[in-house]
């Protein structure tokens, strides 16, 4: 299908260019931003694969929620603009290199294991018709336990959110 | 996006011409609300351009044009430019993924009278008006403007507090129609109320078959959310005129002001047209079937293919009538209540309309279990 | 005999089309914009450029006092907001679930969810985290 | 061997690409970055890259199981961001500094 491959491609543009700004740029509202952008095109990609419910879930609780929050703090700390957004040094000298390696290494593990194996796998794609339905019975008969301990987790995070906004922030003077 | 061609053309024109007719709305709704407040108060209202002021508002759009372009010399210019623009966005992809009117056969093609079709639908809609917040929020920041700053916060504080009640008297909609898709929950809701209570079927005939009468306090809490999501009165206290002047838009002013506007008016008219379509049936007429509407025309016209085009018209003038309906109580909401205070509006909705909401989810859940079991 | 079609035929998420509406919607408020710029007058004042400052000239922005309660607002929201969306999947399966028999098995898997909501709920009020003065 | 086929036939490999390739965007980010919380950002930068691999291998190798995850990723990422910004901002309101560097300092 020619227009799946257009799509794949614009939301792919998208979603990297986006995702090296957020790393590259100096202002970290910027940041921000490009990371909301990211996150929609991701959102796009996982409309592609045929994951509806899961790219409205992205958008609510990142593009809506999470970086909404972000947005919000950066705002407020009206932080000046770093001239040096990088650490300095030969270390992240290093570290650079490390990744160019890392994503090298990446890309052609990817290439050369898909070459073998993408034949056999793309065969059998999931009919999209109705996943939501199978998602939500396999949540609730399957995956019962994570789902209630995610449940606890989250308000163990309201509470010790509460408590940190009413820290005094640490015992030590300046 | 469709098979062929002529498929594709005409679904990227219809995307458009939805568009246009949201913007197109808004200079009727501001002459409605400003004709509407002078009737309210006992006043004249815009009355000299037009027949009964009607072209007022063309010629205040052909003045902001003319405006002197401004930019506040501490603001971020990206981001000043950016809001207005951004602002627009959210609200015409939700307004796109209502359900307007029955889809129209024609020959082998089906043209919906919507913008898209989405199986999502309630799950799309709510991620998208979610972006709202960053329009604010780049609004605030970009004019570095205290009372900006102020005006953006509570309104996106105040945007995402009302949101949980919001989502949670959905929970109560899906629940009742199993489906996240706005035109399936259209047809559920069609010909008199009728519903199967532990097997026996139970037909009460003299009422619609309208999601209200399952949800009345879903029905309340939604709407009472829809105003905060829109900021307009009681909850617009992002624009408290005596404590932050105008609220995260003091900088702005000619045409950028104008995009602003656009963008609220379309948030009202996607909460009243998600609310026609939860709980007030829709697209569809009351009382009446669909099919029944169709044998009807049939019956009269003797012509298939008519018929077909004669409910689609009928069941969009319907759902127009009943969003111009909820957009009226939009109007005398307006000049009938007064503003919140800032922890009244906080309160009210943290911890009266979220119990009431969960309150409204589990009794709706025991019911179902109920007439189900 | 012929039928009015039905009005829903599942399909999907017309990616396309959001995407088109999109960068329509983009390109018309920034053409919009554009002639507004162009159209408009301009005349220099040193004045109108300031910042709007009830007619004060514009103090430096340093150090504007923040309340808190703005991210712990932002913050409660993200967890309950969580918890809401995990309901929608629940509340789509419901009847097929009563409907296979475990009707009783759904209500309770939920039920303990709620309790937790709802205890956390209790907790910020109780704890005066909700409080606006 | 790829020819234009492989831009216009998509499969597994594209989605696994761009997720490497976005994964290694934020551990540069991470490793690199000074400002705490475009730290934070990048983090969630990654959690993404890694939920697209999941949906992709679930879409194309038909398991459901792989959405699921992706449901409790997003869930703890969320909740990470909300403590992580909760203490950025105990922290800032008390020294006025986000710079890890500083960070250094707060040994006791």
């Amino acid at each position: 299908m020619i227009s799946d491959a257009i799509l794949f491609w614009i939301l792919a543009f998208l979603s990297l260019s986006a995702g090296l700004t957020v790393v590259m740029i100096a202002n970290p509202i910027y940041s921000a931003l490009a990371l909301v952008m990211t996150m929609v095109s991701v959102a796009g990609l996982f409309v592609t694969l045929g994951a509806y419910f899961l790219a409205g879930v992205q958008l609510i609780v990142y593009a809506g929620a999470v970086m909404v929050l972000f947005v919000m703090v950066l705002m407020l700390f009206d932080l000046k603009n770093e001239v040096y957004a990088f650490t300095q040094g030969l270390l992240t000298n290093v570290v650079k290199l490390g990744c160019l390696g890392l994503l090298a290494g990446l890309l052609a593990g990817t290439l050369v294991l898909s070459s073998y194996q993408s034949q056999e796998i793309q065969d059998k794609v999931v009919a999209a018709a109705d996943q939501t339905k199978a998602l939500g019975q396999l949540l609730f008969t399957q995956y019962l336990f994570g789902f209630e301990v995610l449940g606890i987790l989250l308000l163990i995070v309201a509470i010790g959110a509460v408590a940190l906004s009413r820290s005094r922030g640490g015992t030590h003077h300046v | 996006m469709g098979k062929d061609v002529f498929e594709v053309t005409i679904n990227c024109i219809k995307l458009i011409v939805v568009f246009l007719m949201m913007v197109q709305a808004v200079p009727i709704l501001v002459w409605l609300e400003r004709r509407g407040s002078a009737f309210i108060q006992n006043r004249f209202g815009p009355n000299r351009v037009g027949p009964l002021g009607l072209v007022q508002l063309l010629a205040d759009a052909v003045k902001f044009l003319f405006k002197e372009e401004f930019f506040p010399e501490n603001g971020t210019k990206f981001l000043y430019y950016a809001a207005p623009v951004v602002a627009l966005v959210p609200a015409t992809l939700a307004y796109c993924a209502i359900p307007l009117g029955h889809p129209l056969q024609y020959g082998e093609y089906l043209f919906r009278l919507q913008g898209f079709d989405v199986n999502v639908g309630i799950v799309y809609v709510l991620g998208v008006s979610g972006l709202a917040a960053y329009a604010i929020l780049l609004a605030g920041f970009g004019s570095g403007n205290k009372y900006s700053l102020l005006g953006a916060l509570r309104a996106s504080a105040q945007i995402i507090s009302y949101e949980l009640a919001l989502g949670l008297s959905i929970v109560g909609i899906i629940l009742l129609y199993g489906t996240f898709n706005l035109n399936e929950m259209v047809a559920m809701q069609q010909g008199p109320l009728s519903f199967s209570f532990r097997g026996h079927e139970i037909l009460v005939s003299w009422l619609p078959n309208w999601g209200i009468f399952y949800q009345p306090l879903g029905f309340v809490l939604f709407f009472a959310s829809i105003f905060a999501e829109s900021n307009r009165l009681p909850f617009d206290l992002a624009e408290g005129e005596a404590e932050l002047v105008a609220g995260f838009h003091v900088e702005y002013g000619g045409f950028k002001m104008l995009l602003f506007f656009i963008g609220e008016y379309g948030h009202m008219m996607v909460g009243s047209g998600l609310l026609a379509t939860f709980y007030m049936g829709g697209y569809g007429i009351p009382y009446i079937t669909n099919q029944a509407l169709w044998q009807t025309f049939m019956d009269w016209t003797q012509d298939g293919q008519l018929a077909h085009i004669l409910v689609s018209a009928a069941t969009f003038a319907m759902f127009s009538f009943k969003l111009a309906l909820c957009l009226w109580f939009f109007v005398q909401v307006r000049w009938t209540l007064p503003r919140f205070r800032y922890d009244q509006l906080m309160d009210l909705g943290w911890k009266t309309m979220l119990p009431w909401a969960l309150f409204n989810v589990i009794a709706t859940a025991l019911f179902i279990f109920v007439a189900h079991g | 005999m012929p039928q009015l079609i039905p009005a829903t035929i599942n399909s999907g998420l017309p990616l396309a089309g959001v995407l088109f509406l999109a960068t329509f919607v983009l390109l018309f408020g920034s053409f919009l914009l554009f002639l507004a710029s162009k159209l408009g007058t301009r005349k220099y004042d040193p004045v109108k450029y300031q910042s709007y400052e009830c007619g004060i000239p514009a103090q430096e922005k340093k150090d504007t006092k923040i309340s808190v309660k703005f991210y712990l607002t932002a913050i409660l929201f993200i967890v309950f907001d969580i918890e809401i969306i995990f309901m929608y999947p629940w509340a789509r399966t419901f009847k097929e679930f009563i409907d296979s028999g475990n009707g009783l098995y759904i209500l309770a898997s939920m039920g303990f969810f709620l309790f937790v909501f709802i205890f956390g709920l209790f907790w910020e009020v109780k704890s005066k985290a909700l409080e606006w003065d | 061997m790829y020819n234009l086929n492989w831009f216009s036939q998509i499969g597994l490999q594209h989605y696994l690409l761009l997720s490497s390739a976005l994964f290694i965007c934020g551990m540069a980010g991470v490793l690199l970055r000074k400002n705490a919380i475009v730290i934070l950002m990048s983090i969630e930068l990654m959690l993404n890259a890694v939920n697209i691999s999941f949906v992709a291998f679930s879409h194309y190798q038909s398991k459901l199981e792989g959405q699921i995850m992706v449901f409790f990723v997003m869930t703890i990422a969320a909740a990470e961001a909300a403590v992580g910004l909760a203490i950025m901002v105990s922290i800032f309101k008390r020294f006025r500094e986000v710079n890890i560097r500083f960070f250094e300092r707060l040994k006791g």
